[in-house]
């Protein structure tokens, strides 16, 4: 079970109070209308799915209630940094 | 007819502010009230190694990014500043307000029943820009649990740190507890609030009761 | 390939079995293939066996990063069942149990099956209402299944609660007589064994660096241990691994690898005759032939490869089990396990071509993938034989994802299994 | 009874305090401090069990959580059952019943064994796969026979009657293992300020010391484990767990802990109190002091009764006062074992011999040995034992120097026990949970440790340090870096001084070969408790399962409950060997959690029964209970599915409660839908972004309906939303999608539009709502208020504050039923007041309650929709036929206006839902039922949708229904056919889905 710094809350906390809410990044096209079905079907569900370093959204569910982002090692499970919306992470698989 | 919708449109208010208590004297039934809690600290355990108590209070929820115009407002009609450091609480020299952080944009206010509309109606008047301050009294109830085996009661109830070193008295935290949530406030050396939904509280009174089974369990009004 | 039989087992006792032929080869790979099956679990076998035996394909390998069956087939719930909602789903699956009902007597392996029937439990009127649905649906589309009150129910199950005053009390049940389970490596081992029988390579210990693409068709794998490999025509068939496959092809698919955890009981004296799963109180169980309770439930919510999960799905899967068969509280878990599953977006699986030329990809089964295995080899092998998809993947292309037209399972494939 | 293997004094049980208990029906004595096992040892009793497949006999081989053999039923009632408790690992307490698992009729005369002696040969590994597949039909009947033999207790046919509780716990540093090493480790982590948990599984505290007859600082260890507990005692932050298994070890040093409270010592835990604590533990440092188990050595017929570990011979006698023979062999690699030889002479028995496969060996134990005259065969192989229930001798041959081939002739000697030892294997079990794969050390002759990602430190055996003295150092050096990463001060620790003990180097021995080749040898067990044979093993590899996983899993090794704790390292050997490989090559299999069996209610915890899930009640709901509602579970609502009054069916009393409600009024409890606060000046824009239609223009005291839908466009949630001020909206969802929707307005104004200047509050809980509905609504309400309801002043699709009963009240006109409606919302703490307040004065209209049923009954007859009963996930607004409620020229691509649009989503064929009237009126489609066009088309058949909503409408006399059918927006008038599971087919006629006032007029009185 993975210990999870809320960086609003500014400590650990069990992953029951969160839940994770898949890939991080994944911003809605500016310009829906203008899509072709295909780059909708890529919004909307092609994913990276790596195996190794992972940016991804969760949310402090039972807490704050604020999403925020997790750098995570999908292998090892270790979590190498949080990250609040809106920040660039610091670590990024090469 | 287009005349009558500019008119309700000019005096339409921005937010509605409504006193929802009533004038004339109604039963007031807490969440609790169909478990006769009286009769269980009329009769029940008094030695208890925890005490469970069931408090009727008026609880608003605010919500802003305040900038330093609205935290000077909010501060002149609280008489305490927002706690701004995270899982903080504050409460007024009197007792009466009790502010606790929630998250970065959120507080819970705690004040007397009667109080609530006054401090929305005085928000509504003196606080600018943008927030929303909603009562939520009606929703949640506050259960107050204390006693010598309090904490081994939440502990079995919250994944949270109850160490002295990690939870020292005026931390406020919103967690999971059994399989409903609070918010957590510890209020002294051995007494706790927690700030729950009204309709998990016939839930978590069953909990709390089957937790607490092996320490006692004393309830007072 | 030696025959099998209880005639055979009494020959070899005479000679204290020291007589048995392998079961399979273990070569060094040709240079070149017809076909290359990235994937040595159930699927890839099936798909390996059918091609040379059913389509004549057997310039065939199979390539395999750890040991045959090593993957989900090692690890999941061993459920079979056909009791799919959507035609598209209901007539792949039903194919698989077709295909199952013989595949003992087929391969000259006993897999085991065991046609002890499967209950999915209604708890809500609307549970009740999707139950109704997919009856319907499957006895139209000539599947076999019932709708049971909880009366029937108790009757099937004397040790499940189906008392009112359970939380969620039982309402009634599907029920398909059909489903089962199977012995899961046997099922990996015995395609493996007609695989190899059929001249088919098995390459184990040998993992797939890269894919080769040129000119956008692919044209062989890269492996650390033997170095390139070519092939006409590539299916990859790794379950959980996929995306990161596809990676190496340069496309992504619409895939997310989660943990999906299990756990089995110690083993005790025959208790539960049949599968009994709960999407609503949310696990499943059922016996293995050992005495195991083999119990399941939900997926853990992040992305995962690591083989396991969570603490909290673990004891959410055992409240659900106590809750719907309180005599299980004082037996214990013996232990736990989980495999990485490929979820795809509609809980169905992508059995397809690819933006790469004669690259091939079978996956996304998520949690359900063990009791299509020969199913999906089958249409997956002739898929591959002719380079063109088999009628019942087509509805499977990873493009439907792209036109919108779902084959949304979520409601049958419900708690994991 | 006599406890003929009982010493006179010594050991740590307590003699004063006999202890009664039942063993196969048979009445027997122990002592306080006995586990079950050592006080049936201590009782002469030899065969505890029989074994799975063939049927042995089988006695005790181990002392401690890696026994094989010595899994019986325990309990003293039927609710008490507990299958497969290792006797080893059971205290013993007064009243205690156990039985064995195995064995018919009984253990001791088992037939079966006949049936394992027989059809043994006949049953290598594997050999299921190999048979039983003609015909294809009598599988369930072998089936059958195969499950009957299988498992080893059986569960319980009452429910459990005690009580298993959970505590989470934050910890500095966790100590697994309270031997030398961890009492070391956490005597210094709490020296140092740390807080420190300290878990063993044993019943006290000394680990290895507990049977150990050294010295630590001169004076008998357990006095030093004395004077550590004492010490640690003192220290309020150290939590001390004996009876505690550590059983898993999760991520980011998250562990389990299973504390047995009660069970050690009583049947069923005394006046409720509570029988297991699991502690779910979050570390920040772990120090695994988890010891080694003792590796029996692989010989023929190595299972017969009286075949033990060396160390549990030891650990019987020196901790239990219990030897568990007369006349001793000892097989041994290593000199560690000699001391077994030495405790067994020093009880007054006879050792027979030291069997040594080592050609010179040297140590202070060897030399103490001689010192008794106990004779030592060195180079020597114990290949084989005679005995079937009891060992009556053993033969041994000389070895080669690599110790796998006999030399020369073979002896026979006299012994009715044999102590084997091959070395030890650390316990890396816990190590290995979070994926780490475990390094083998020719030197320690075992696995260590892998790296790992987890805070993990390691002392003691688990790290192939097998002295004490190693143990003790190990442990405060991990203590020491633990507090050191914590930022803690390193306090100044004296090393305890243990006895020096000069030892030679061990011999890696697995496999004693047999002069006869292992396939014509007598069994040579590997795994006990799955009849695993070396033999088997030799045979999985020559079949070419080459893989140690392959092997595992053709032979069974390591899948009984001790999980190969005994075994598999043999076994990896013995497969290593016949692949000519070496051991690291061969790779070893991972230890999963558990690390000893935890019992489901334990896990489960207090989250059972009435706590299984929470019940979520309105305002109302004790009203309800008394009103004799029967209730729907709607999410973890409980909600009023109908009242039934006196012995009415459940259709009566919808037929009733409908015609009430259009006839006159009815009420009912809306309490649980949820409502969410909308504020601030983007309010507005935000709803034209979440709903698909148009919020733009909608006044202050209006409400509007909604559709919400995902990015694909498909719908999920429903529901009014009321224009409270300029800037200030209340969102109704529906009652089971009330969270989802809060976390998707998070979700977008946090991640897409933060800009946006809006806030969300639940009042989901704050609000009671009661929708009172009919055509008496009006003067109803009007007999409660002093407000203006009329029909001018508060329009259909109005809002209105006003006080009802004495409470202000917010009072929406809309209307789920086509009736004239109020829906009254109330703080809830007041709702039972207007709740009530509205039966006194409905009482003239015969206001009648109704339950979610008859509201889904009066919103059918109208084509209202149920998000998730009549959508799936897979239909759009348009599907649903209500394109009204999309406003395609919204300024902004609202939420799933793309998806909606895409290739597939605009079929004319798509399902569509229309409503449906069965051609005998009589009838009431199933909901479920699948369509199709035509009804002799052969199976397959192709369906075209399936029934959503289908009800007796008590008002309109026949039955309605609404449903999908394959492009049905265009075929209004045609039929379609139902073929059912009882074999009728009905049929029916496509409609618009609106059966009752299609113009709406009732609701606009």
């Amino acid at each position: 079970m993975f210990h999870i710094f809320c960086p609003h809350c500014g400590e650990y906390r069990e992953e029951e109070e969160f839940h994770a809410k898949g890939e991080a990044h994944i911003a809605r096209p500016l310009d829906p209308d203008a899509c072709s079905d295909e780059e909708w079907g890529e919004f909307l569900y092609f994913r990276k799915n790596p195996r190794g370093i992972h940016h991804e959204l969760w949310v402090h569910a039972a807490g704050c209630r604020k999403f925020f982002n997790i750098t995570r090692n999908t292998q090892t499970y270790e979590i190498l940094e949080v990250y609040k919306l809106g920040e660039t992470p610091s670590v990024v698989a090469e | 007819m287009s005349d009558v919708n500019n008119e309700a449109l000019e005096q339409a208010p921005i937010k509605l502010v409504m006193n929802q208590l009533p004038a004339i004297d109604v039963p007031f039934e807490s969440p609790l009230h169909h478990v006769e809690l009286a009769k269980i600290a009329e009769h029940g355990e008094s030695q208890g190694g925890v005490v469970f108590r069931e408090l009727s209070l008026g609880l608003l929820t605010l919500r802003c990014t305040p900038n330093a115009e609205q935290a000077t407002s909010i501060e002149a009609i609280l008489g305490v500043a927002l706690p701004s450091k995270p899982l903080t609480s504050v409460s007024s020299a009197s007792g009466e307000l009790t502010v606790m952080w929630i998250s970065p944009d959120e507080w819970l206010l705690q004040v007397p029943q009667d109080k609530a509309f006054e401090l929305e109606t005085r928000f509504f008047a003196e606080v600018g820009g943008h927030y929303s301050l909603v009562n939520v009294s009606g929703g949640n109830t506050v259960f107050e649990l204390s006693g010598e085996d309090v904490v081994k009661v939440l502990k079995k109830s919250t994944p949270i740190d109850f160490h002295d070193s990690e939870f020292p008295v005026g931390k406020v935290v919103s967690s999971v507890f059994a399989k409903s949530g609070a918010t957590i406030c510890r209020t002294a050396e051995q007494s706790y609030q927690l700030v729950v939904r009204r309709s998990f509280a016939d839930y978590l009174w069953l909990w709390l009761q089957d937790a607490s089974k092996e320490y006692g369990l004393t309830v007072t009004c | 390939m030696q025959h099998y039989s209880g005639f055979g087992l009494l020959k070899h006792s005479l000679t204290h079995h020291e007589n048995w032929q392998r079961v399979w080869r273990n070569p060094t790979p040709k240079k070149k293939y017809d076909v290359i099956i990235v994937g040595g679990g159930g699927h890839g076998l099936a798909t390996a066996y059918y091609l040379a035996k059913e389509f004549g394909v057997t310039n065939v390998a199979v390539i395999e990063k750890g040991f045959l069956g090593g993957g989900n087939t090692a690890r999941n719930t061993t459920i079979v069942r056909s009791n799919y909602l959507w035609d598209e789903a209901a007539h792949l699956y039903e194919h698989a149990m077709q295909l199952w009902e013989g595949l003992s007597q087929e391969l000259n392996y006993n897999v085991m099956f065991s046609q002890r029937g499967c209950m999915n439990l209604g708890h809500t009127l609307q549970d009740m209402r999707d139950i109704e649905r997919r009856v319907n649906a499957n006895r139209l589309n000539g599947i076999d299944g019932e709708v049971l009150d909880a009366k029937q129910v108790q009757e099937i199950v004397p040790v499940l609660d189906c008392s009112e005053h359970a939380r969620y009390p039982v309402m009634g049940a599907s029920w398909q007589p059909r489903a089962g389970v199977a012995r899961h490596d046997a099922v990996a081992w015995g395609y493996a064994r007609g695989a190899d029988a059929h001249g088919v390579d098995l390459i184990q210990q040998t993992e797939v660096e890269d894919l080769i693409v040129e000119d956008g068709t692919v044209v062989g794998v890269k492996t650390a241990r033997y170095g390139e490999i070519r092939a006409d025509r590539v299916g990859c068939v790794v379950a959980g691994n996929s995306s990161v496959l596809a990676n190496m092809a340069g496309f992504k698919l619409p895939l997310e690898s989660h943990p999906l955890q299990a756990l089995v009981s110690e083993p005790i004296k025959p208790i539960l005759d049949t599968v009994v799963m709960s999407n609503h109180v949310h696990g499943y169980a059922s016996q293995s032939d050992k005495g195991d309770l083999v119990i399941g439930a939900g997926i853990d919510g992040y992305n995962g490869y690591g083989q396991r999960g969570s603490f909290p799905t673990i004891e959410h899967t055992i409240q659900a089990i106590v809750e719907m068969f309180p005599v299980f509280s004082r037996v214990r878990m013996n232990r736990q396990w989980g495999g990485i599953v490929d979820t795809c977006p509609d809980a169905c699986p992508i059995i397809s071509e690819t933006p790469v030329k004669n690259l091939f990809f079978n996956c996304g089964w998520g949690t359900g993938g063990f009791k299509a295995t020969p199913g999906s080899g089958h249409v997956f092998a002739a898929s591959l034989a002719k380079g063109e998809m088999h009628e019942l993947a087509k509805p499977f292309s990873m493009f439907r994802f792209h036109n919108g037209a779902l084959v949304d399972e979520h409601g049958a494939a419900g708690v994991a299994h | 009874m006599s406890q003929k293997n009982r010493l006179q004094d010594g050991g740590r049980i307590d003699r004063s305090k006999p202890l009664t208990f039942t063993f196969n029906d048979e009445s027997y004595q122990g002592y306080a401090g006995d586990t079950l096992a050592s006080a049936l040892i201590a009782n002469g009793v030899d065969v505890i069990g029989r074994s799975f497949k063939y049927s042995r006999p089988r006695g005790f081989v181990a002392a401690g959580a890696e026994e094989p053999n010595a899994v019986v039923q325990l309990g003293a009632t039927e609710a008490t059952q507990i299958p497969n408790v290792r006797a080893t690992q059971q205290s013993l307490y007064q009243g205690l019943v156990a039985a064995s698992t195995n064995g018919w009729p009984s253990v001791e005369t088992d037939l079966m064994g006949l049936v394992g002696k027989i059809g043994g040969k006949m049953m290598p590994p594997g050999f299921y796969y190999k048979t039983f597949m003609f015909p294809q039909s009598m599988w369930p009947t072998y089936e059958s026979y195969i499950r009957k033999a299988a498992g080893l207790g059986r569960a319980s046919k009452e429910k459990d009657v005690d009580i298993y509780d959970k505590m989470n716990q934050h910890t500095d540093v966790l100590v697994v293992g309270a031997g030398p090493a961890g009492l070391m480790a956490a005597l210094s982590a709490a020296q140092g300020g740390a807080r420190v948990i300290i878990a063993d599984e044993q019943s006290e505290f000394g680990g290895s010391l507990l049977s150990s007859k050294e010295t630590i600082d001169g004076k008998p260890a357990m006095e030093w484990v004395a004077q550590v507990v004492a010490e640690l005692n003192e220290f309020d932050d150290v939590l001390m767990l004996p009876n505690s298994q550590v059983n898993g070890y999760h991520d980011h040093n998250f562990l389990t802990i299973q504390q047995h409270c009660t069970d050690q010592f009583a049947d069923r835990a005394p006046n409720g109190a509570v029988a297991q604590r699991l502690h779910r533990v979050r570390a920040k440092w772990v120090v695994l002091a988890t010891g080694a188990h003792e590796r029996p050595l692989v010989f023929g017929n190595n299972d017969v009764p009286g075949c033990m570990q060396a160390s549990a011979v030891s650990t019987y006698i020196n901790r239990f006062g219990v030897v568990p023979g007369n006349e001793l062999v000892l097989m041994t690699s290593n000199d560690g074992a000699y001391q077994t030889a030495i405790d067994w002479h020093d009880a007054g028995r006879h050792v027979v011999a030291i069997v040594d496969a080592r050609k010179n060996p040297q140590g202070s134990l060897i030399d103490a040995a001689r010192e008794r005259g106990i004779s030592i065969m060195v180079g020597s192989g114990l290949i084989e034992v005679q005995g079937s229930k009891r060992v009556t001798g053993v033969s041994v041959a000389p070895l080669n120097e690599s110790g796998d081939k006999v030399t020369g002739a073979v002896a026979k000697l006299k012994a009715d026990t044999v102590a084997s030892s091959g070395g030890w294997s650390p316990v890396i079990h816990l190590s290995c949970h979070t994926g780490a794969r475990p390094v083998w050390d020719d030197e320690v002759i075992g696995f260590l440790p892998g790296p790992t990602v987890q805070k993990q430190l390691t002392a003691g055996a688990i790290n192939g340090a097998f002295t004490t003295q190693a143990a003790l150092s190990q442990g405060i050096q991990a203590a020491a870096d633990a507090l050191a990463s914590l930022g803690l001060e390193v306090t100044d620790l004296s090393l305890p001084k243990t006895e020096e003990v000069i030892q030679d180097k061990a011999m890696a021995l697995f496999h004693i070969p047999h002069n006869k080749p292992t396939s014509k040898a007598p069994k040579q067990f590997v795994d006990y408790q799955n009849d695993v044979t070396a033999a088997g093993i030799e045979l999985a590899c020559r079949e070419g399962f080459e893989s140690i996983e392959h092997v595992k899993r053709y032979t069974a090794m390591g899948f009984g409950t001790d999980q190969g704790k005994l075994g598999n390292i043999n076994g990896m050997a013995i497969a290593a060997k016949a692949l000519q490989k070496s051991i690291p090559e061969t790779g070893t299999t991972i230890f999963r959690p558990n690390y000893t069996p935890v019992t489901f209610g334990a896990i489960a915890g207090r989250d059972c029964g009435e706590l299984f899930d929470p019940k979520r009640f309105t305002a109302m709901h004790a009203w309800h209970v008394e009103q004799g509602a029967k209730f729907e579970d709607v999410g973890q609502w409980k909600r009023p599915w109908y009242f039934p009054k006196g012995n009415e069916t459940m259709q009566e009393a919808l037929n009733r409660e409908c015609l009430a409600t259009r006839e006159s009024v009815g009420i009912l409890d809306a309490s649980t839908l949820g409502k969410i606060d909308i504020q601030g000046k983007d309010a507005r824009e935000f709803l034209g972004r979440v709903y698909t239609n148009a919020w733009a223009k909608l006044a202050v005291g209006k409400c509007r309906y909604g559709l919400m839908c995902g990015e694909d466009g498909m719908v999920f949630d429903d529901g009014v939303t009321s224009c409270l001020g300029e800037n200030h909206f209340l969102m109704t969802t529906t009652t089971g999608g009330a969270a989802h929707v809060l976390e998707w307005l998070e979700l977008y104004h946090q991640t897409e539009w933060p800009e946006m200047e809006v806030y969300f509050t639940s009042v989901t809980d704050h609000w009671s709502t009661m929708t009172i509905s009919g055509p008496n609504s009006r003067k109803l309400l009007e007999k409660l208020t002093d407000d203006d309801v009329s029909k001018d002043y508060f329009a259909y699709m109005d809002w209105k504050q006003m006080t009802v009963a004495g409470v202000p009240a917010r009072v929406f006109r809309i209307s789920f039923t086509g009736e004239l409606s109020f829906e009254i919302n109330v703080q809830a703490n007041y709702g039972m007041h207007v709740w009530k307040a509205l039966f006194e004065s409905g009482e003239e209209f015969n206001l009648t309650p109704y339950g979610t049923e008859t509201m889904h009954i009066l919103r059918a007859e109208k084509g209202f929709i149920i998000a998730g009963q009549d959508t799936d996930g897979s239909v759009h607004p348009f599907d649903l036929g209500m394109p009204w409620a999309v406003a395609m020229k919204k300024p902004f691509s609202f939420i799933g206006k793309r998806g909606m649009q895409r290739e597939d989503c605009v079929r004319a064929d798509r399902k569509q839902l229309v409503g449906l009237k069965t051609v005998d009126p009589t009838v009431v489609l199933p909901e479920g039922a699948q369509g199709v066009f035509d009804p002799n088309a052969p199976i397959p058949m192709p369906m075209v949708g399936h029934v959503t909503s289908s009800y007796w409408s008590a008002c309109l006399g026949r039955s309605i229904a609404m449903g999908f059918v394959k492009g049905g927006h265009d075929k209004m008038g045609e039929k379609v056919f139902y073929p059912l599971v009882d074999g009728r087919v009905v049929e029916a006629e496509i409609c618009q889905p609106i059966f009752l006032d299609p113009k709406g007029e009732r609701q606009h009185v």
